[in-house]
């Protein structure tokens, strides 16, 4: 049997691909640029919902929101340990996130208007990246199908928070009300869009089910997860922006609105509406981090040294 | 006897205004490794600050809690020390302001934890181990910056001197405390100096002392921090969230 | 027929907000003779700005004033174009947005001099003296920045490229506006395009055209100088100054 | 006669000394550095006040403060060209400040902590200063004298503006009048302290009187100033932070209490609250604008060029 037959196998057989194994090299290919896309989209998270950090309207909201953008770190700091398994570098990744060769989620290239858009995020963005995620958590390749677990743990609490925030305030006073719904208006058909392109559009989705790293289509979770939001929504007490969503009794799903996927592309290619500022501070951060990390270098580097003098010496 | 409001005030405040300077390097770290640990110090003062706020609130028994504590007073009614409002110019100066806090905060925090009052000693027990681990960190940082590269040398050592003024106005002496700041110097000064000499780096001398946070008379950058931070919770009188 | 509020709000939003952004740099101008220019420049656009907003609240009709519409608006009910609430990263870009703002304010003006409503043709006809002044004086600067040094021609072409798209916002049809902006593009682009020429500028290829100013979906950075512009007025609610 | 006697009777019959004519070294020296002082601590003087320019609580005192931040920076120009005509440059000066070698008045070493702030300093500063300034329109060196004429009716204007808000502080809610009273408790001593060291401590005075450019000792135009105060406080409604202040019907003036001249002294010597800040700005602010002085002059050797080159062709 030829390595590609074992790989085959394995796939076939609902198993595990770790990094010792051979892979095909567009399967790697593809790994590294989905973990990538989605370890950048950790990293650039932190900024639209940093924006509140100081401004959360209690001392609690603010402790969770720092916990919360904590954690967008430190799945980053996984998501790029799991593409390194497939032999690449974090800096090299870091230089091709900055350099704007590889994509993130455009999610992120909207701007966080309000308070209740931090709701938002938890509870919409948070709540596809789920829909979408818990696949993954079946993914063919180990590292990133573990990695997948983790991150969906802590994403679904993200996501109970963003609903809590946007229910306190939806019971609020009716200026919080006004500002939990608009917020829902501007942040529903942007996280309906983080499905991707409608299915007929959709380039790799078809290999990428074959290897399973994909498991559904981008039409079938947006379905899920539209079906998900109705119910929330009601408990919500918000209405979600689509005059023409409503039950469909013969597909027993909801009929909606599709998002304006021309926008999609626009904001793919560069022109959402923060998509310079997230770059520009990202690349604010690690330039005005040189100097650090430099230092950093040099003293392990100086350590290293002196502990080999004192072996020499001994 | 229990201690005044104005004294918790003043641990609370600086634990405060210290977790939300932190919370400005969000995503901005020079590593993500750092963006993770600052955010965690972050939340360890911010979580002390609030158990602190909530007893002076008690002891106050005017009815506020640590929400109306933290939001809605004005910068004259604040309470915490100048060092830890001053702007985190660059990382070299978020590191050594953590440093002389934390550096004080651990003694400080312990002997609260051996102290009379209860909830103090409560408080004082969690937080010290926290601390610990801002000293260690902001410790490990200043060696390494400080005996790292000649830029980095450079940098945290005009932190240093620019920082150290501020250090004075933590012990002034004041017996009527729950513990007198001044009984803090000596072990601050053991810790501070031991880490700056294996950083390399030249202990400034003493002299000018800027003070006035512990009365309210602040630096012009309290009140720009206090704007952004209280700008929502006051734009809603009454709300909860 | 009166023009509407928003009408009214969008063109004292572009002055406010342009003056508050001008009053960041009193005492940090590259020259003395440039802070009292540009502090200049700042007075005239708040002057513009009360009178409109005055007659904005006077069209409302809900006993809200100058003061009111500045200080108790939030971001979402502000009306200025994204351009103006741009942050001013160097002494460039703050050169840049006042020559785009003001090769538009001018022949805005001038127009609502001419226009039939008598407020704002009074406005008008001050303004437009005080634009053609703006106008001069960051075209001057302009030039001189993109035909003195290597390093401004560098800066300059980089806040042009930067703020380029911006402008598209400043003529998205509107008939129903007292001036409909789409008819004040030719009047610009022959203005600003004659500008760059001298200054050795490149002038940026039109496409991307971020909005939503007009409409009150502004950009991160605007919700951050209110909370600064507001913060006193709103912490004295009723109180005269 | 010799130039010296000439000086002296120029003196003497209360005329005049002008750039051309000649003058004691003493002199000049003694003028560039009092000039200088003046011109630097407009310019530092923007500082205080500019920082409530972002946060004015009406439009009317937010353009009301920015006319008066500009008037500053234009006090700060006409006196930096008054020490020119001294034969030193504005560059010399302005260098001198940054390298903290000149000093500028010590009042604006401390910091403005609220709006009120704002008030105190053009009521009591301004006030203060006007008391020092006005004698100095009769000062015998003739480009001084006719620079302060001017300073001294802006100053005026201004010293009306600062006296204005605290009267509607005062008379506006509780919050605002404490806020007022709380100013005026932290400037009274400090502008009290403008005047300089008792007489008895006072280096130049003698030697400046004899020039006539002073024309009063430091304890004279104090004393001035704090019966001025006195009837003005008393308007405002606002309480002087001095229990001993009373009037002595033998002297004709008040009795008060002297400002603590020894924290003058430390304030001088750089240990304000805001000495490091107030340079740092300026410097910061120097060091930032450079390229942009830089771009301007060699614009403007471009231009003499080409108009050179123009006049060869023609």
């Amino acid at each position: 049997a030829t390595l590609h037959d074992y790989f085959t196998s394995v796939i076939a057989a609902d198993q595990k691909i770790e990094p010792r194994d051979w892979m095909p090299d567009s399967y790697r290919k593809t790994l590294i640029r989905q973990i990538a896309q989605h370890a950048h989209s950790e990293i650039i998270g932190m900024q639209p919902e940093g924006n509140w950090i100081s401004r959360a309207p209690s001392l609690k909201r603010k402790a969770i929101l720092l916990a919360k953008v904590q954690d967008e770190a430190g799945h980053g700091l996984y998501l790029y340990a799991a593409a390194e398994t497939l032999g690449i570098s974090r800096d090299e990744l870091v230089e091709m996130l900055i350099e704007g060769r590889q994509k993130y989620s455009s999610i992120f290239n909207y701007p966080t208007l309000s308070w209740a858009d931090v709701g938002a995020i938890g509870w919409l963005v948070d709540g596809a990246a789920i829909v979408n995620q818990v696949p993954l958590c079946r993914c063919s390749y180990g590292p990133y199908a573990r990695a997948m677990i983790r991150v969906c743990k802590e994403e679904s609490f993200h996501q109970r928070q963003g609903f809590e925030i946007l229910h306190v305030l939806a019971h609020g006073t009716p200026a919080q009300k006004a500002m939990a719904q608009d917020s829902v208006d501007r942040w529903w058909y942007p996280s309906l869009a983080m499905f991707g392109p409608p299915d007929t559009d959709s380039a790799h989705t078809a290999q990428s089910m074959a290897w399973k790293i994909k498991r559904f289509s981008n039409d079938e979770l947006r379905q899920r997860f539209v079906d998900m939001c109705v119910q929330q929504a009601d408990v919500l007490g918000l209405t979600l922006p689509d005059p023409d969503l409503r039950w469909n009794d013969d597909r027993q799903a909801h009929d909606y609105t599709q998002p304006d996927y021309a926008e999609l592309m626009r904001v793919i290619k560069g022109e959402g509406p923060c998509n310079r500022d997230r770059i520009a501070h990202r690349r604010r951060a690690h330039a005005d981090g040189a100097w650090v990390r430099d230092a950093a270098a040099a003293y392990a580097a100086k350590q290293a040294e002196r502990q080999e003098e004192r072996k020499v010496a001994a | 006897m229990k201690p005044t409001v104005d004294h918790v005030l003043a641990i609370a405040d600086d634990a405060l205004i210290t977790a939300q300077r932190l919370g400005e390097w969000y995503a901005a770290a020079p590593e993500m490794e750092e963006d993770v640990a600052l955010a965690n110090i972050a939340l360890d003062q911010l979580g002390a600050a609030r158990l602190l706020l909530t007893y002076a609130g008690e002891l106050e028994g005017a009815g506020r809690d640590e929400d109306a504590l933290a939001f809605l007073r004005d910068d004259r009614e604040f309470r915490n020390c100048l060092l830890v409002e001053l702007p985190d110019a660059d990382f070299a100066v978020t590191i050594v302001k953590l440093l002389f806090l934390s550096a004080w905060q651990l003694p400080l925090y312990a002997a609260l934890a051996e102290g009379d009052d209860e909830r103090l000693a409560a408080i004082g027990a969690k937080a010290r181990k926290e601390s610990a681990y801002h000293l260690d960190h902001s410790s490990q940082w200043t060696i390494r910056l400080g005996d790292g590269t000649e830029e980095s040398h450079r940098r945290v050592q005009a932190a240093v001197d620019e920082l150290w003024p501020y250090a004075h106005e933590l012990f002034a002496a004041d017996p009527a405390a729950p513990v007198d700041p001044a009984g803090l110097r000596d072990a601050w000064l053991s810790t501070v100096e031991g880490v700056l000499a294996e950083a390399t780096l030249r202990r400034p001398a003493d002299g000018w002392g800027p003070a006035g946070g512990r009365t309210g008379v602040h630096t012009e950058h309290l009140s720009y921090l206090l704007a952004e931070m209280q700008v929502l919770h006051r734009a809603h009188p009454g709300a909860t969230w």
